[in-house]
């Protein structure tokens, strides 16, 4: 089953996706039947979004050093929950699902 | 205990009338001390308004010398003090805004050598840097001290802030970020753009940080505000975490996973460069 | 169409090579005028940034003089300029930060009667005013002008910002709030709490609005942006609705309802007060 | 029937209702069967919350010149609407609804 999902990149990962910081997408199903997790969002991202510069996302099997990735942050509330919390890539997606990545700046 | 002056009381009114601060929070600013790494873009506007509010005893520390790029954002700095060190220049900024504080200005570096050592000091520490390896130098110096750390990154139309390592259960830079980023991905200080008046936003928010902080209005939950100027909203805050018990710089012994190398400190920016070799590239 | 001098590309530097700014931004941004009404705890961090950035010509419009108590946040004055108009004062410490800009300071009480004329020359006009009546007088003088407004208030630890008469569609002041509060309901000047460093986040996000417009970076949607410096999270933005047809001000020939009142604009903090018979009270 | 909404007060108005800037009420229902509209948690509030100086609040039957009524105020989305296009006092509560009131700040 497909997924409706929205994916906001902040902190100049944006450069990476064509430098749009927000995207509504539809994931489709994994091809071996398995649910789609983070970690599913994130190669399904860098061979379907990426415009760029994979090693600017992608290290080791999963996002570079100095990438957060939040699931589903809700303003206001405060309840957003990185991703960590959430078994890391293993975490399953489900749609209306919003994921943001989250480069750390360094300058000053 | 240090008193207010009779020209304080006029000099601060306007916050002296403020509910949380007044003459208890006034005398606790005149008490503390507040070191800020880097008189750059975010430590200019951060020394200005803590200076401003009569905080004691400000700590500057900054190695580099005034160049004409800079002006365009470090609002201490001016022609006239072009080569002079950064560290000084936004000292004689600070006692021109207020004479009646100390100004501790250090124009070393911040080495693994000596953090411990000039950190000790101070209350609170900002980290108004301009490079990775600092600021996990700073972040796990912080820990080591037990003093909070209030950080801020600007680049482009972007800016970071976030309280490290606050009171019993708040994160470290390093439960967040536990490996830093290859320094050849995250672009030298030359390289980056930045607009002036983002680091202003996120300077000043590191001085009312810190100003909570000593005042005792910090809510104590650890929270990262992500700002990007261009953006609608311009402006979102995550709730962060605790403190991460596997963290290799501030989680419990015994749970510690990995270890803090000490390459992870190296390049400051037109300091020693990293050594590629030895990180396979 | 003026040119840059070759030491600006070295003072610009990190903002040209900004997406956004580039070199058609920077000259765009020396080619403008922004004024900026009361040189105090907003105007002074807006002043600064956009005096840095390079905007080509700045007015100052400040009728009081430097007080001891304006320091703790009006951090371009100083003890050395106490008694000194703010205008001149402000203009000084802007010269400072940037000598190859035109600053104009005006010390003169901005009023009805001098309004047109006087923001008349002028790209955008920040609102760094800290009274009632002066706010309505500007926007209505926005809408007269077509001229974009940049609106800051800031009491105790919080903060508002706004672009009012944004483009074609953006609603004014007076669409948002068509009437005046009772001035013996807003607090005199004197009398409010404020946080310096409150201030300063809010004049630095003007001088970021005025950037934006000037450059056009700005997204041309109204919204109002709400801070509390206490609060988490710190900042919310509200998008606004259109500009009122039945707004007095700025609304349609024929289906404006209500008048604009002089004494809508009466008090200037330090000036005349209002008349209170007249309000009946 | 009664509503369950949140209220939250800023720009100092929530110096009028003991400090607390949000409140989680339940608010019952109108004595007259109407449906509850804005005007009567107008007056709800003035009457069960305010806790001084009525005029800073109220005044001539509907919230005082320089306060902004915002319903839903969706942050992030930016799709609040402020109360005049809901048409004003007349806009029906329903339950969940988020209402900020907002007093406009003058100094500087
Ligand atoms: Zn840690
Ligand atoms: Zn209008």
């Amino acid at each position: 089953m497909s997924l409706n999902i929205s994916v906001v990149f902040q902190g100049g990962l944006d450069n990476l996706f064509s430098k749009k910081p927000s995207h509504k997408l539809t994931i489709p199903a994994t091809s071996d039947g398995k649910p789609a997790n983070l970690t599913y969002l994130i190669f399904w991202l860098r061979d379907n979004l990426l415009s760029e510069r994979e090693e600017l996302f992608i290290q080791d099997g999963t996002v570079r050093p100095g990438i957060l990735v939040l699931v589903n942050e809700v303003e206001g509330s405060g309840d957003g929950t990185d991703w960590e919390l959430l078994g890391e890539g293993d975490y399953e997606l489900k749609s209306g699902d919003e994921i943001i990545f989250i480069s750390t700046l360094h300058g000053g | 205990m240090s008193q207010l002056r009779l020209e304080d009381y006029r000099r601060y009114g306007r916050q002296l009338i403020l509910d949380g601060i007044g003459l208890p929070g006034q005398v606790k600013l005149q008490s503390s001390s507040v070191v800020v790494v880097g008189a750059g873009g975010l430590g200019c506007p951060a020394i200005q308004y803590l200076a401003a509010a009569g905080v004691g005893t400000i700590g500057i520390i900054d190695h580099d010398v005034v160049e004409l790029s800079n002006l365009q954002r470090q609002i201490l700095h001016t022609e006239e003090t072009i080569g002079v060190h950064k560290a000084i220049s936004a000292a004689l900024s600070a006692q021109r805004i207020n004479p009646n504080i100390k100004v501790e200005p250090i124009s070393s570096a911040l080495l693994p050598e000596n953090a411990l050592e000039l950190l000790k000091p101070y209350d609170v520490i900002l980290d108004c840097t301009d490079n990775v390896p600092t600021r996990y130098l700073l972040s796990d110096t912080a820990v080591a001290l037990g003093t909070p750390l209030v950080s801020g990154a600007a680049q482009k139309f972007d800016g970071q802030l976030c309280v490290y390592n606050l009171g019993k259960d708040g994160p470290c830079y390093r439960c967040l970020f536990p490996r830093p980023p290859a320094p050849e991905l995250t672009g030298s200080c030359e390289e980056v753009g930045i607009l002036g008046a983002v680091t202003g936003v996120i300077g000043n928010l590191q001085a009312l940080e810190a100003i909570k902080l000593i005042t005792g209005l910090n809510d104590g939950k650890a929270s990262l505000l992500i700002y990007s100027a261009l953006s609608s909203p311009p402006f979102r805050s995550i709730r962060l975490r605790s403190r991460k018990p596997t963290c290799a710089a501030c989680g419990s012994e015994g749970n510690k996973v990995g270890t803090i190398s000490s390459i992870d400190y190296i390049t400051f920016c037109g300091g020693p460069r990293p050594d590629w070799e030895a990180r396979g590239l």
